[in-house]
């Protein structure tokens, strides 16, 4: 009943990540829910590599599998939780000068 | 539960999971809600990461983003939470223009995932390159492969007519060792940015009590 | 099995997918069934052992002298109490929480092996996945506490997420040694690789292991918010911590989910230090041979034989989780975190760097009489090898 | 060769326990101050290691070689292990490495040094006691006028005499003449720190820095000594060593032997190697290597400069002005340099070289150690300070010992060294528990302390016993009895034979004499008569165990140290007679002096001239101690009234010769005036110079300064005026509103994304489905 997966689906879950990752960024003025908007928008990528390095969705594929997309998902993964640290001492350090979490209020450097 | 009705129920299980999480987090005002929906969307991804075979990245993304989106609650409880909730929503125009964008955007991207062909098309150009037909089978994704492939092994890597492998694309070692001192050096830069200003003439030990 | 089932109803292929999923509903419904057991059982031990310590008697009444079915009585008591949601209280997060809670450690069952092959899902990273999975329990209690609108659900929430998020880090670093030892992260490979004779368990492998066991246990106490690291729900400072505004159902899934986490870790420490489902006396290979036989009974009495092995430990184990809450003082929150960054973790380190060592400078084993499977580690390196030399 | 072969091995760890010992300790030092005395425990317990290894080792070897009387005619012939544990680096043929270098003499030097440091150590826990807490220095008044308090510095104290340890096993185990020169510098950097113990009294560091400037004099002669070896032979090694590629090369002393007679050089290896080769058939056959630039003046000049570093080491005229001044350490300090470790280190580097030093060489070492024995035994008659008598006293015995070597006693002098080493690490030790009673080095204030400290008294007295030779006349004696006997024969046989040079010997007789006497005078001061301070008398009592049983030990050892062992003839002396080397051109004319011969020592041990030198010793010693008597035990005739009379010679010896003075004359005025005269030059000169360049300067900075106000500022600020206007314009763009900028970033993507599908088909195609 079911047609078969395939990358192509894969791809539509991770554009819809990406694509609500950046309304999320367009529209969120919390500082945490701009970092959650990054993090969707990575997912989307990290989904996107596992899809075309996946062995069960390319079957007949030699070598069956390619590690390179794995390996980057796990950078992207690794990289994604120091730009967490950061970003979440920098939101305490805001929230601690401004008394807020609201991104429009630091704009002290604007022209 | 193997075969291809049943990897697809799973699918379209966890990539409405996946997708409506992400729905959560746009559409929710409360930075608790949304937290959760990220909760939801990346649980499905690890989900959707195990259904396509990559065992050890999906149970990575379930450790890793446990521990960082707890992180992320709890920084969104403790700086929301001692005040009357704030909904910090934005204006009209801004919702008018992330939509506008967000649709030739989206127009866009559906079209090139459509236009993708997934055939397998790379690996017949290695096979008919190397003339090579031993199929070396569905060898299991163990996490050894990709440790081997971080302390610089890489099996794709490998030349199929069995020549040796040579230097520069035989692993990950480098970008291995890059990223660590990378995640010490951003570890470190953050312990220092969020580190409490001690006001004079009161010992770290005060101020350690009033976190409890 | 779904084929199974497909061929015996005589479905057309386009509703085979019926058959898988009566299958799964199956399956889930069978492990449902294990994991409620062993919670009523577990709390019925609570109560016992705690009576025991106080010098009581315990439960006695219901279910004859012993008080079998008092887990049956507070269940019925429990369903019909009435489900309260505070004024104050987010009510969509505080309905979801105790879900949140209960179901991933539902989902550790499912990669859980009871005996050797006896597992829901082999996954071949099923130790790695077990340890994430467990983490998400955290969710539950975090969103309960905030959830409720009460400060002491507020605190109680926030000291266990500090205190979750930390002992992880000892805890997945003490189980990587079984992991490092086996050269696998699979869990029936891992037990497999503590056949034999008891001191091929893996806690008895070498000093580092055995160090490692206990700060696994330490920090598997301390993961599942069991006293005496039940800071969440301190009841001599919080109230009852996360949970004060719980009650009737909703309050039990909370508690069903400290239990079965219990269970869980015990199952998951007996696989990777305990030897899992062999028995410290090789009483197995004695009766039905040296390897699984060829004949099917022999193979399922052996392998029934190996989860009641399996079980007993589990029993063991929460027995001795149980024990420890009754006779151990509540330590302070500091106390809690300096414990886990201060010595769990170091030590935890230290062990994993010894173990490293000890495989590489005594690949045989201290007296050399050779572990069986003690360098398998430095095998599946060369195995690895071997594929990249020979595609 | 197994059970020798063992040996290298044990004198490595031997001697690298102090080395962890002092590593150890200078890591954990601080903690371990505020613990007692942990650090204490380790280094003796390392050094006591060190001794316990020596001593296996050095029965592995006696096992192998047996002290037989007619060991050149057994079965093996006795031949030192030599070889490189750790090489350095090699050029060519010259290879730096640390070796070692091991026959009988290196074994009782390792046995004889780590067992004396190891009685040290156990003194030290006695001596430095209050180290442990904190100190209070009475001799240093502080501006205040209050006096110093600091902590305690008890395990830096060990920290260094481990140190001291390692550095002088090292220089004993070395095998070529660089490790050696390493290790002899780290003895004299060892001393400096314990010298300077105290750092905080500017005697104690003036000190420190008078005996490493000393030290530095003697140093560059033995730089130069190395330079001219290496340079002529190719090698510092002392024995054949082997390079990494297989090569082997001859050592030094093959080089002085080849000197000696020309005609080996054709045959390279050496009558002792040919006959082990026969039995030995896979030892290689040896090449020279080097320049062979070697002559025999040369190797005179060498030996000669290499003397002079020895002559600072163990303090002989003219360098050995920096010892008595050492004495501001503390007293087990002194022990230690005295007995074991620093001034030994000079004999038995003569010692060890002696194949390499040419009978002149050997000449002038025996008129610099007669000189030196009679000037320290004359001061040490004045002085009051029992720590400078002791001092003095070394200087004079090392005397004998440079005398004994230099007439060709090569078992004599070195002999004395060892006996002499246990009876003044005695004498010292038993100073030491003397001042610690009185809390005073000067004699004058003792007296009538044999009631009170009757331990140390007794073993004082057997000390005086032994260094003054004392001893039944041709049978037995205490220890200083046999090595100064055995020296005084020598010098006996070599007066016989050049009687030019016989002044030597009676010099050295009445310097026995003097001995006696100032070894007596200070018992008879010390703890005789009557108390001349009652105060100190008062608080006086005996040391603690920890002191007192050392003192014991090395009684024993002051008396039976030259004896043989009863019913075999194996004794200290048969030891060292077994790694006995004979010195170049011995029995034979002398090239420069022609009418010189170095006599063979084995005809000094004829009885006839045993006899008669063993009675005129004893006579020496019976006249030095009767003086004493008359003057000190019975105070028959009053001391100050002989001073009176005889003051010139008195404030002659009083003022150590003015040595002092003499050196201040010649060399510190000198260079001060020097100094001075460059400061002048300094001053007038070239800071005048400098001062106008720099008014000259200024003036062309005062020009440069208009140029570039009016040309290079003008345009600066003119395109800065541009790019400021630039940047107003800009800076509407820069809202500060993290939303506005992602929103452009998506502008920019979006239109990037259109862009690409218009000009590139679908940008996905060209990314993946290339094919």
């Amino acid at each position: 009943m079911f047609s078969p997966i395939t990358p192509a689906h894969y791809l539509f879950v991770g554009i819809v990540l990406f694509v609500t990752g950046m309304i999320c960024l367009l529209t969120k003025r919390n500082i945490i829910a701009i970092l959650i908007g990054v993090e969707l928008i990575l997912n989307a990528a990290n989904i996107n590599f596992i899809a075309f390095s996946s062995p069960v969705l390319f079957p007949k594929r030699v070598p069956p599998l390619v590690l390179d997309g794995q390996i980057f998902v796990l950078f992207v993964m690794i990289l994604a939780a120091a730009e967490a640290a950061v970003a979440l001492a920098i939101a305490l350090h805001f929230y601690s000068r401004f008394g807020t979490v609201d991104v429009d209020q630091g704009d002290e450097l604007k022209g | 539960m193997t075969g291809p009705d049943g990897m697809a129920i799973l699918f379209w299980l966890f990539a409405i999971v996946t997708c409506g999480g992400a729905l959560v987090v746009v559409l929710s005002r409360h930075i608790v809600r949304a937290a959760v929906g990220l909760i939801l969307s990346l649980f499905g991804v690890a989900m959707l990461f195990l259904l396509a075979g990559a065992e050890f990245v999906g149970a990575m993304q379930l450790m890793i983003y446990v521990g960082g989106t707890v992180v992320l609650l709890a920084f969104g409880v403790m700086l929301t939470a001692r005040r009357p909730l704030l909904p910090l929503s934005t204006t009209r125009d801004q919702w008018l223009a992330a939509v506008l964008l967000a649709c030739p955007l989206t127009v866009i991207l559906v079209q090139a995932a459509l236009s993708y062909a997934p055939t397998d098309s790379v690996s017949a150009q290695v096979d008919a390159h190397s003339g090579v037909s031993t199929p070396v089978g569905m060898l299991p994704v163990t996490p050894a492969r990709l440790g081997m492939a971080l302390l610089g092994f890489s099996q794709d890597n490998h030349r199929p007519d069995g020549g040796e492998v040579s230097h520069g694309d035989s692993g990950y070692l480098l970008p291995f060792e890059l990223i660590s001192v990378h995640l010490l050096v951003v570890l470190i830069g953050a312990a220092y940015l969020a580190r409490r200003e001690v006001p004079s003439g009161m010992t770290p030990r005060d101020n350690q009590g009033q976190l409890q | 099995m779904a084929q199974w089932l497909s061929d015996w109803l005589t479905l057309s292929p386009q509703w085979e997918w019926v058959a898988y999923l009566t299958v799964a509903l199956l399956q889930a419904v069978i492990l449902l069934a294990l994991v409620m057991t062993a919670v009523a059982l577990a709390t019925w031990a609570e109560r016992k052992v705690a009576g025991r310590i106080q010098d009581r008697l315990g439960p006695t009444r219901v279910g004859g002298r012993f008080g079998w079915l008092q887990p049956l009585a507070d269940g019925l008591k429990l369903f019909t109490k009435e489900d309260l949601i505070p004024a104050n209280a987010d009510a969509v997060l505080f309905r979801l929480a105790p879900y949140l809670s209960f179901a991933p450690v539902f989902g550790v069952f499912m990669a859980l092996p009871f005996s050797d092959g006896w597992v829901a899902h082999h996954f071949n990273t099923a130790a790695f996945f077990i340890l994430a999975v467990l983490g998400l329990e955290v969710f539950g209690i975090i969103l309960g506490g905030y959830a409720s609108g009460s400060k002491w659900s507020l605190l109680g929430g926030m000291r266990e997420a500090a205190q979750v998020v930390s002992y992880e880090v000892p805890l997945a670093f003490s189980a990587m040694l079984p992991i490092l030892l086996a050269g696998t992260m699979d869990l029936v490979a891992i037990g497999e690789a503590q056949r034999g004779w008891f001191w091929n368990w893996f806690v008895f492998h070498d000093p580092f292991t055995f160090v490692a066991f206990w700060i696994y246990v330490i920090c598997a106490v301390a993961g599942t918010n069991r006293a005496p690291f039940d800071l969440a729900e301190a009841e001599s400072e919080l109230v009852a911590g996360f949970h004060t505004e719980y009650s009737g159902f909703r309050w039990s899934v909370f508690y069903m989910g400290e239990y079965a986490a219990m269970a869980a870790v015990c199952g998951l420490g007996v696989v990777l230090f305990l030897g899992g489902w062999n028995g410290p006396i090789p009483v197995a290979e004695w009766l039905f041979g040296p390897a699984s036989s060829t004949s099917p009974i022999v193979n399922f009495l052996s392998q029934l034989l190996g989860a009641v092995n399996f079980i007993i430990k589990c029993i063991i184990g929460v027995v001795f989780m149980i024990s420890l809450r009754w006779t151990l003082p509540r330590p302070r929150i500091d106390q809690v975190m300096s414990m886990c960054w201060k010595y769990c973790f170091p030590l935890a380190a230290l062990a994993f760097l010894g173990a490293t060592l000890w495989v590489l400078m005594l690949p045989d084993g201290l007296l050399g009489q050779g572990h069986p499977k003690a360098s398998t580690c430095e095998q599946s390196v060369m195995v690895t090898v071997e594929r990249i030399e020979t595609p | 060769m197994s059970s020798l072969s063992l040996v290298p091995q044990l004198l490595l760890i031997a001697w690298m326990l102090p080395l962890a010992s002092f590593v150890f300790i200078f890591l954990t030092g601080s903690f371990l101050d505020r613990r007692g005395r942990a650090s204490g425990f380790i280094a003796t317990a390392a050094i006591a290691g060190s001794f316990l290894l020596s001593v296996v080792a050095a029965a592995l070897w006696f096992g192998y070689y047996p002290l037989d009387s007619n060991h050149q005619a057994s079965s093996h012939p006795i031949r030192p292990l030599s070889g490189d544990w750790y090489t350095l680096a090699e050029f060519g043929s010259i290879k730096l490495a640390l070796g070692y270098y091991i026959d009988a003499l290196t074994l009782a030097m390792y046995v004889m040094v780590s067992f004396i440091a190891t009685l040290i150590h156990i003194y030290s826990f006695g001596y430095m006691h209050e180290e442990l807490h904190e100190v209070n220095d009475p001799q240093v008044i502080l501006g205040d006028g209050t006096t110093l308090r600091r902590p305690g510095r008890f395990a830096r104290f060990f920290q260094y005499l481990s140190l001291f340890g390692f550095s002088m096993l090292g220089l004993v185990i070395a095998n070529n003449l660089l490790m050696t020169f390493v290790f002899w510098e780290l003895v004299g950097i060892c001393s400096y720190f314990l010298i300077g113990f105290y750092v905080e009294r500017s005697s104690a560091t003036s000190a420190g820095n008078k005996a490493f400037i000393v030290n530095r004099v003697g140093d560059f002669g033995m730089v130069l000594g190395l330079a001219a070896l290496l340079t002529s032979c190719g090698t510092l090694h002392f024995d054949h060593y082997q390079t990494t590629n297989g090569a082997h090369y001859a050592g030094l002393f093959f080089y002085a032997k080849a000197i000696q007679h020309p005609a080996s050089e054709l045959e390279p290896a050496e009558g002792s190697r040919s006959e082990d080769s026969q039995s030995n058939p896979e030892t290689p056959p040896v090449t020279l290597s080097g320049p062979k630039g070697l002559t025999y003046g040369l190797l005179v000049l060498a030996g000669l400069a290499l003397l002079c570093g020895c002559l600072g080491k163990s303090a002989q005229f003219p360098l050995h002005v920096w010892l008595p001044d050492a004495m501001e350490g503390p007293t087990p300090v002194s022990a230690l340099i005295h007995a074991a470790t620093m001034v030994a280190a000079g004999v038995y580097l003569v010692g060890r070289i002696y194949p390499l030093l040419t009978p002149e060489v050997l000449i002038v070492v025996a008129v610099i150690g007669t000189i030196t024995l009679f000037m320290a035994a004359t001061i040490a008659l004045t002085a009051t300070d029992i720590k400078k008598v002791l001092a003095y006293s070394t200087i004079s015995q090392l005397g004998y010992m440079m005398l004994g070597l230099g007439t060709g006693g090569w078992v004599a002098g070195l002999f004395h060294l060892f006996t002499h080493a246990f009876f003044k690490a005695l004498l010292f030790l038993g100073s030491g528990s003397v001042i610690h009673a009185c809390g005073t080095n000067e004699m004058p204030q003792m007296g009538g302390l044999l009631r009170k400290m009757p331990w140390t008294a007794i073993t004082m007295l057997i000390g005086c016993l032994a260094i003054a030779g004392a001893g039944i006349p041709l049978w037995a004696g205490f220890s200083g009895y046999h090595s100064k006997d055995a020296i005084l024969a020598q010098v006996y046989l070599f007066h016989t034979t050049n009687r030019f040079l016989g002044w030597i010997y009676y010099l050295a007789l009445v310097s026995a004499a003097l001995t006696a006497f100032y070894m007596f005078r200070l018992w008879f001061l010390t703890f005789i008569g009557q108390p001349r301070n009652e105060h100190i008398f008062g608080h006086a009592h005996e040391s603690p165990k920890s002191m007192t049983v050392p003192l014991v030990v090395l009684a024993f050892f002051a008396v039976v140290a030259g004896w043989s062992v009863p019913g075999t003839h194996w004794s200290l002396s048969a030891l060292l007679e077994q790694a006995r080397v004979t010195p170049l051109l011995e029995n034979s004319q002398v090239p420069l002096f022609g009418n010189v011969v170095i006599p063979h020592e084995h005809e000094s041990h004829e009885a006839q001239i045993h006899q008669l030198v063993s009675l005129e010793a004893f006579t020496a010693g019976i006249l030095g101690f009767a003086i004493a008597v008359v003057f000190y035990g019975a105070r028959w005739l009053d001391p100050a009234k002989v001073c009176q009379r005889f003051f010139g010679l008195y404030r002659f010896l009083l003022n150590k010769w003015y040595f002092d003075e003499l050196y201040s004359r010649l060399f510190v005025r000198p260079v001060t005036w020097v100094a001075s005269v460059a400061a002048w030059i300094d001053r007038a000169v070239i800071d005048w110079t400098v001062d106008h360049a720099a008014v000259a300067v200024r003036s062309l900075a005062h020009l440069d300064d208009w140029l570039d106000r009016i040309l290079v500022d003008g345009a600066v600020n003119r395109l800065a005026a541009a790019i400021y206007g630039m940047g107003e314009w800009f800076r509407q763009w820069q809202t500060g509103r993290i939303r506005n900028y992602i929103l452009w970033i998506v502008v920019g993507l979006v239109s990037l994304f259109i862009l690409g599908s218009i000009y590139f088909g679908l940008g996905m195609h060209l990314v993946v489905g290339a094919s």
